[in-house]
């Protein structure tokens, strides 16, 4: 599964994307979040705030219980501030 | 016919005359063209700002634009729709943003150029990195433009 | 710093590009600019419109407006404010009526761009007549206009 | 006093300004186009329903309550269709 990252997500991560594998247990954008948190201290720093995360599946906003399965592209960054 | 709808993305400036004649030009049925410019400020609530830079996501950005376009069009009787959006590095003084409807009666025109700005605000993915004096910071949302694209959620 | 304000009666044309470069050119205080333009159709509720002729009151035409750009001054927070309100015969797909509004933010932009419009409808002395198929007529106001200025009649 | 008139008023009365001399009983807007409409077939016909006539003193819109003791100059004019 591809996972992108923008704006300070992307910063602190020190990369734009990367492949990843989570186990079976992780089946929400929510999971995900905690899972990727877990991989290390540039990835407990970016997701240390979940509330401030926004996730998309495939170029569509999604919530924290939207379902992973099937995602070809997730994506994080915060909130957004176009316009 | 089809209602015409521009949405580009691009690092150069835009020309408001040219895209305000693309909707206009060799028609009659055009009564009322609202235009909001969105404009880059050399200061940010008493910060000074040397510069934004504006990071996107290729792809979703034109789909997120593209989806509240077709609202738009499906909530408001209009003639044609222009939304352009710079990206990369902005020099106060700069064009941001664009936003141009056409419609044959003025309340259309500015209730969708209003709608569109909001959510160009909170839900197309773009992130502005402000430039000052104590270097640089990603811009944090406001909630004020939650609070105006939420106007607009159908009951 | 005093703001800006430009009122306008005129046979010509005018040039939103222009127009829009005298409230911004040199300065990095303006976030955003709303104009709206009003053009001429061909076609009013079915009836053909072959042209119009817009009458005015000279001298009132420019105090009326001028009351409402003060009233608009005084309750957003605007960095420049422009009326162009063309008289004479037009024809259709050509402009009629240009404002422009500069602020610090969108909200206030949009919203005094509605009000002056609002206000130019129902109260700013100008009739137009129609050239149509049958003939000419005095074009009759819209009840929606005067609803739509009533909104902001201060409670 | 002068007296101006505007779009279907001045085409129905044929005239764009005059000078009139109304008696001391005429003392409101309302009045006025009272007096005016008994002045000849042409203002009858300008005058004939009051409820569309929009009036202004010296360049500012009154209603038919207003006096026009001091006036210089008094408009009458159909329902404005600017903008």
């Amino acid at each position: 599964m591809k996972v992108l990252y923008f704006a300070w997500v992307r910063e602190r991560i020190g990369k734009a994307e990367e492949i990843v594998d989570p186990p079976a247990a992780v089946q929400t954008v929510g999971d995900l979040i905690g899972w990727m948190a877990g991989r290390g201290e540039e990835y407990a720093t970016a997701f240390a705030s979940p509330k401030t995360i926004r996730a998309a599946i495939d170029r569509t906003h999604v919530k924290p219980e939207a379902a992973i399965a099937g995602a070809r592209e997730i994506a994080f960054f915060p909130p957004m501030t176009g316009g | 016919m089809p209602v015409p709808v521009t949405i580009r993305l691009q690092e150069a400036d835009f020309d408001v005359s040219a895209e305000i004649a693309a909707l206009t030009r060799g028609r009659t049925d055009v009564g009322a063209v609202v235009n909001f410019i969105g404009i880059c400020r050399g200061n940010d609530d008493g910060r000074t700002v040397r510069a934004l830079t504006l990071e996107h996501y290729p792809g979703m950005a034109e789909a997120e634009i593209g989806r509240h376009t077709a609202e738009a069009l499906a909530r408001w009787p209009l003639t044609g729709l222009t939304v352009i959006h710079r990206h990369g590095r902005i020099e106060p003084g700069e064009n941001i943003v664009l936003v141009v409807t056409a419609s044959s009666h003025r309340e259309a025109a500015f209730q969708s150029a209003e709608f569109l700005m909001d959510y160009l605000k909170t839900s197309a993915p773009f992130w502005k990195r402000e430039e000052g004096a104590q270097g640089a910071a990603w811009v944090e949302a406001r909630h004020e433009d939650d609070k105006a694209a939420a106007r607009w959620t159908k009951l």
